[in-house]
């Protein structure tokens, strides 16, 4: 017994769908560089890590194709994130409070 | 070795918190586990089989139990926590009064110095019923400074400054031990720490003075130096004038504070340029390399002295009781 | 189900070192892994022999301070990394893990056979080290100083504890594969055994948790070989960083260590009382549970590490929600045997005394989960008792267990019970001896990995020597007995034990393909009443 | 279900009974893989974000040393190979032999080209002594107490790229395997797994290189212009 296997991949994309993405890419790659000699303050990190996120959902939803997988498969990538969001988050707890009291290696 | 001894001795006024914290868990403890070996012995016997083919009905479960038997556990760990925690609150802050000692650990010993400028290594003499702050580092690798008998613990780190402080209610000679493993010789890092009345303090104190107080070695690299060639008294050039210095708040180029605490003012020798005080260029050089970890704390002690001073451990500006959570978020002193 | 000698099965359907070496039959590859943990296993104990013979006395006379740090590293390096976290999972999950769900092998198994070579060549390195001259830096490894001070083998030992790290990510991931993939027809989620439910929940920390281990590791051989700075402080670097890398592997490592134990304890108690482990959804949740808050509270090993008091504070917090599920464990195992049909074979004593010292155990992890505890207590024999009553008196335990009530389905053969009694008896005395005194020995305040210490504390490390002696024979003997029954053990049928799982619907030992014919499940696990009337009898 | 003493074949081995399953196996497999390699570079970008909040001016002009134009422009030859990736394995669910050989080669001399690339740069901060650890390192417009944390943002860029160009060349290993597969012929429109999965990898190196760029070529560039 599987779980559901809602036939993956027996979906062909079409050349042109990649080509699109691919152009997508590559335009996003000149802006973020672009943007990034423009000073925005604090929104220029921003900026950058939003670029950097559309550009990863683009290669895994259609060239990694996301899309048409199992439920299992986009259980498996949300986890994985969230797995480094706990690695990083955690972290931070310590890293960012060293100063709350006021007392140093406290 | 004929006395045997199976709880070791109440040194501070921390010691008897951990104590009393400690009972409350082993009554827990004792309880469950007596509950679960109690059940599984008497289970046991109770239904043990009797016939080789006997068939027990399979029971049903319900969510009473399983709902009870999570609930009251949490319930019981939300109490440890909190009482934990509360203990460790206390053991994390000094008073605004304590007397500050320094500490630099290194492979494989403790140096210790007094502000009065005693030195000691691997001995710290300490007077009863006053607490005691102490500020560390190392120069090599973590060490951890552990002293049973006052049931506290801080890593001393490279690079950084941490803080454990303890108010000790007996005269006595208790261990002092290197907690953190720290190489070859880790278990051969251990010292005393000699709790005294206060009268015998003074007295031991004043007796070996000779190497001259912390705050004025402090003084005298400070003129050796040259830092006085820049830092006057009176303001005049390029520079900050340090007195006062210690326990305010700096404002930075760029806008931000920071609070001058030990870090800050380790980190204004060792790496000037980090934090850059508004109004002023970004001349001063490093010390890095030039100075040692000691040296440094003798630094700091100057200048610490010569920071606003009222009477010691009363008036609230005092420069301990500045340390306190006075800007948080203030720029940190990471390192 | 014939049982006549020439049958056909995993054992006998080949022949030659290179059917072995080159086999894909996970029930072989468990095997290869039972030879390399138990060498391993001993290597480790050898060292523990003599730390504790160092510390019967004050002094340090019988190895010099540098020879006893190589001692306690080398001992929890080899105990951890390349016998305790492969122990349970990839010797007794790869067996019988694909058979009780009723497939015929894992998903992968080349990959599972290249585990295998991986955990060998990582072990083949730290061995090498250990031969060449052993490293110094505790199992922790912590910096600076093992990337600028330690003068060992530390870039062999932790390139060795690198790839076996490969080896570990493997079996998670086939183990993961195979549970969504593989099961029989009828074989729903909620019909699994709870042993493969609890290598599950081992294989997700598997995949989730290790591959941080091995980039800490990198990050530490850079440091180390080619001086890059990460963690170096005369830099800016901090210290303390890795630490948070470490133990966000190595908390969690601990739930792999003892998870797959807890799904041993859950069929012996089962078996042994014949009952559906009471709560079975709870049980099966909670390891689940375990390995998802397992990665929330690694900050409890940096308590007094200069870790903020804010990220102590919720770490502690966070460390106290691992209890629930732990807890829930031990109480329905109890119920379990309510109104149960109990027998004392030599896996139920195992498991009551796992049940026993893993409560010690986990209760007083409480202790070091409170702050106001752990600043004194940290860094002490009491945790070296800790870790040592969860490890030691929970997995071997149960490991033990497992051994003893799978071995007629492994060999084919029955274990002689009275030695197997007896030898389960020393071995739950000798461990309380060991380790008791650590409790005390710890709040009294004797520091760890110390190779000297101070003369009041030696009345309790004599206990504690003697009791390792004690646990050393209780160790010894089923190497022999075992050993002995493969050729004079009394031969064992299909299901000794009146056991429900699928394992014990097929020969023993299983045909090469596991089944003869794919089991189609109709039942929920533990279902006594298809093997009633069956061979129930038990010796 | 089906009876096990088929011989075995590459789309279906023993152990499975169909290959729907299997190939579905290898899937999820390579997807749990990948997921080790989130938490594996994860480490990395822990201590990344880390120092980066401790020391963002030195950080911001480490930054400002490496080359953006040339970051963004092998940004561009790795998108381009995983273009070239995804239609190979376009060509293999079609069972398209010589497309598949074609478009594999076209990956192979992008990833090549990317590789480089990197060599090239890497060379440069040879030339530029802004390698961590070595007595000369020196980064310009910092002063000699910041150059401690300069060099901790090189360690973090050797390292982050280093194990990234590693991936690189695994996976470079992988393409030419598939290669010589393919030419043998191999694949079909009713197997194709393998490239489908080392796809799957491939694309994967190309997202970290994704973020990478950014974190350590182009944040707080502004700031020193
Ligand atoms: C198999 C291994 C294993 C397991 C399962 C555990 C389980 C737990 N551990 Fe342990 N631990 C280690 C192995 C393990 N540990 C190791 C190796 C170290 C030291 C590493 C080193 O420094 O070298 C260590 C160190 C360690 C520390 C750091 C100590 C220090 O260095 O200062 C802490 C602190 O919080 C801790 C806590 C816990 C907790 C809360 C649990 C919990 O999961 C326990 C939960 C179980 C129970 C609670 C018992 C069952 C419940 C009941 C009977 C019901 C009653 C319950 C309640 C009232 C709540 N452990
Ligand atoms: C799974 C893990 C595991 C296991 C099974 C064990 C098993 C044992 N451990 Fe281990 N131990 C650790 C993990 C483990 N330990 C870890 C992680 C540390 C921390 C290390 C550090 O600080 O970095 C540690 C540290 C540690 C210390 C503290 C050292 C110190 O801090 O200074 C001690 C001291 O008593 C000890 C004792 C023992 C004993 C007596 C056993 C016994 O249970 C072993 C019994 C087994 C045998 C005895 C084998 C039988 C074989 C023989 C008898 C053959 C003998 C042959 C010759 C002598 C040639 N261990
Ligand atoms: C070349 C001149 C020079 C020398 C020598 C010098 N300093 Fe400074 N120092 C400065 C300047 C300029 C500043 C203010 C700018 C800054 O924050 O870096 C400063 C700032 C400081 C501060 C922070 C003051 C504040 O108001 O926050 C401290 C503390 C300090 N120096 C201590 C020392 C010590 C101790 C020495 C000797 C070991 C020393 N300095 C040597 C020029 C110097
Ligand atoms: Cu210093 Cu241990
Ligand atoms: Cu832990």
């Amino acid at each position: 017994m599987q779980d559901e296997i809602d036939s993956p991949q027996h979906h062909v994309d079409s050349a042109g769908t990649y080509v699109a993405v691919l152009v997508t890419l590559l335009f996003l790659t000149i802006l973020t560089t672009a943007v990034a000699y423009v000073d925005l303050g604090y929104f220029s990190t921003v900026i950058a890590l939003g670029i950097a996120c559309t550009k990863m959902l683009l290669v895994a939803l259609f060239f990694m194709h996301i899309r048409h997988s199992t439920k299992l498969t986009k259980l498996v990538v949300v986890g994985g994130l969230l797995w480094l969001a706990i690695l990083l988050l955690l972290t931070l707890t310590d890293f960012a409070t060293r100063t709350w009291i006021g007392v140093p290696g406290r | 070795m004929g006395n045997i001894q199976l709880f070791p001795v109440q040194g501070s006024t921390l010691a008897p918190e951990v104590d009393h914290l400690l009972y409350f868990f082993l009554a827990v403890s004792a309880f469950f586990t007596l509950l679960i070996f109690c059940a599984i012995f008497f289970l046991a016997i109770r239904y043990r089989r009797r016939a080789a083919n006997e068939l027990p009905e399979a029971g049903h479960t319900g969510y009473t139990l399983e709902i009870l038997w999570s609930v009251i556990p949490f319930g019981i760990t939300m109490v440890m926590f909190t009482w934990g925690a509360s203990v460790f609150f206390k053991a994390a802050r000094p008073p605004a009064d304590a007397i500050p000692i320094y500490v630099v650990g290194k492979q494989w010993m403790w140096k210790l110095e007094h502000m009065e400028g005693r030195r000691e290594i691997n001995e710290l003499h300490i007077p009863v019923g006053k607490p005691v702050r102490l500020t560390m580092t190392s120069e090599d690798v973590i060490h951890s400074f552990f002293v049973p008998a006052f049931r506290t613990k801080q890593d001393v780190v490279p690079g950084r400054y941490s803080t454990v402080w303890f108010q000790a209610t007996k005269p006595g000679k208790y261990h002092l031990f290197c907690a953190e493993y720290c190489g070859t010789r880790h278990s051969g890092m251990i010292g005393w720490i000699y709790a005294m009345e206060p009268q015998d303090y003074e007295n031991w104190l004043s007796g070996g003075a000779a190497q001259g107080s912390l705050a004025e070695n402090g003084k005298k690299l400070f003129q050796d130096l040259a830092c006085s060639n820049c830092h006057k008294e009176d303001n005049t050039g390029r520079c900050p004038a340090l007195p006062g210095v210690f326990g305010s708040t700096v404002h930075l180029t760029g806008g931000a504070t920071v609070k001058a605490d030990e870090a800050y003012i380790r980190e204004s020798i060792l790496n000037p340029q980090a934090k850059i005080v508004a109004g002023y260029e970004p001349v001063m050089p490093t010390f890095q390399g030039l100075v040692t970890e000691d040296q440094v704390l003798q630094l700091i002690e100057y200048v610490r002295s010569i920071g606003a001073k009222p009477a010691p451990g009363s008036a609230p500006n005092s420069p301990a009781s500045a340390e306190k959570p006075a800007t948080p978020g203030a720029a940190p002193a990471k390192r | 189900m014939q049982l006549t000698a020439e049958r056909e099965h995993y054992l006998n359907a080949s022949y030659g070192l290179k059917s072995w070496l080159l086999t894909k039959d996970h029930k072989r590859i468990g095997l290869l892994y039972l030879f390399t943990i138990t060498l391993f296993f001993f290597i480790g104990g050898a060292f523990a022999t003599l730390i504790r013979l160092e510390l019967l006395t004050p002094q340090g006379d019988l190895v010099s301070d540098d020879v006893y740090n190589r001692l306690f590293t080398m001992h929890a390096i080899a105990m951890i990394f390349f016998f305790m976290i492969p122990s349970i999972p990839a010797v007794l999950g790869n067996f019988f893990l694909p058979i009780m769900i009723g497939a015929r092998d894992l998903a992968f198994p080349r990959i599972n056979l290249l585990s295998w070579y991986l955990l060998v060549a990582g072990g083949a390195f730290a061995l090498f080290a250990m031969i060449a001259g052993g490293v110094d830096t505790g199992w922790t490894f912590y910096t600076p100083y093992s990337t600028t001070y330690a003068n060992g083998w530390v870039i062999a030992t932790a390139l060795g504890i690198f790839i076996a790290g490969f080896s570990s990510i493997l079996t998670g991931l086939n183990f993961i594969v195979t549970v969504h993939r593989m099961r029989a027809p009828g074989m729903t989620w909620f019909r699994m055994p709870l042993f493969v439910w609890a290598n599950y929940a081992t294989s997700l920390i598997q995949i989730l948790g290790t591959p941080v281990l091995a980039v800490t590791i990198v990050l530490l051989f850079v440091e180390r070989v080619f001086h890059l700075g990460i963690f170096d402080p005369a830099r800016g670097g901090d210290p303390v960083l890795f630490q948070h890398l470490f133990w966000f592997y190595s908390h969690p490592a601990v739930y792999i260590m003892v998870l797959p134990g807890m799904g041993v304890i859950s069929e012996v108690i089962s078996t042994f009382s014949r009952k559906p482990v009471f709560g079975y959804a709870f049980v099966a949740f909670s390891s689940v549970a375990i390995a998802v808050l397992g990665f929330l509270v690694w900050g409890h090993h940096l308590f007094v590490s200069t870790q903020s008091a804010f990220a102590g504070l919720v770490f502690s917090f966070l460390s106290y929600f691992v209890a629930i599920p732990s807890a829930i464990k031990v109480f329905n195992w109890t119920a379990t045997l309510y109104k149960g049909s109990i027998s004392f074979e030599t896996p139920m004593l195992y498991a009551f005394g796992f049940i026993g010292l893993f409560t010690i155990g986990g209760l007083t992890g409480l202790f070091l989960a409170a702050l106001g505890i752990d600043i004194h207590v940290t860094d002490t024999y009491f945790v070296v008792a800790h870790f040592h009553y969860v490890m030691v008196g929970g997995t071997i335990m149960a490991f033990l267990a497992g051994m003893h009530f799978w071995w007629p389905k492994i060999t084919g053969r029955m274990y002689p019970e009275g030695w197997a009694k007896l030898s389960a008896l020393i071995v739950f005395v000798g461990f309380n001896l060991t380790f008791f005194p650590q409790f005390i020995l710890g709040y009294m305040g004797m520091p760890r990995r110390y190779h000297a210490y101070p003369p009041e504390f030696q009345v309790l490390n004599v206990l504690s020597t003697a009791g390792a002696s004690v646990l050393a024979i209780g160790y010894l003997m089923p190497m022999v007995y075992f050993t002995w029954s493969l050729k004079y053990g009394k031969v064992a049928g299909a299901n000794p034990w009146g056991a429900t799982g699928l394992e014990w619907k097929t020969a023993s030992p299983p045909p090469v393909h596991n089944f003869d014919e794919t089991p189609i499940v109709t039942h929920d696990a533990y279902d006594y009443s298809t093997v009633h009337g069956e061979e129930i009898q038990v010796g | 279900m089906a009876d096990h003493s088929h011989t075995e074949t590459l789309d279906l081995r023993v152990q499975f009974d169909t290959a729907e399953q299997q190939k579905d196996c290898s899937t999820l497999g390579m997807w749990i893989f990948l997921i080790t390699e989130v938490m594996f570079f994860g480490g990395m970008f822990a201590a990344y974000t880390i120092y980066r909040q401790f020391y963002p001016e030195v950080f911001a002009i480490a930054s400002t040393s490496l080359n953006a134009k040339i970051g963004a422009f092998n940004t561009c030859v790795l998108l381009l190979s995983s273009f070239t990736m995804v239609m190979a394995v376009r060509a293999g669910q079609l069972g398209k032999q010589k497309a598949i050989v074609g478009w594999l080669i076209l990956t192979l001399i992008f990833g090549g080209a990317f590789l480089g690339v990197k060599g090239i740069e890497w060379h440069e901060k040879f030339v530029e002594h802004h390698i961590p650890g070595q007595a000369e390192f020196h980064l310009e417009g910092l002063p000699q107490s910041e150059q401690g944390h300069a060099q901790i943002f090189f360690s973090l860029y050797f390292s982050m790229t280093g194990l990234h160009a590693l991936h690189m060349v695994v996976g470079a290993g992988m393409l030419i395997w598939l290669l010589l597969e393919a030419r043998k012929g191999t694949f079909s429109a009713k197997y194709y797994t393998p490239i489908d999965v080392g796809g799957l990898y491939w694309h994967f190196v190309d997202i970290i290189w994704i973020f990478l760029f950014p974190l350590l070529y182009l944040i707080d560039r502004h700031l020193k212009v």
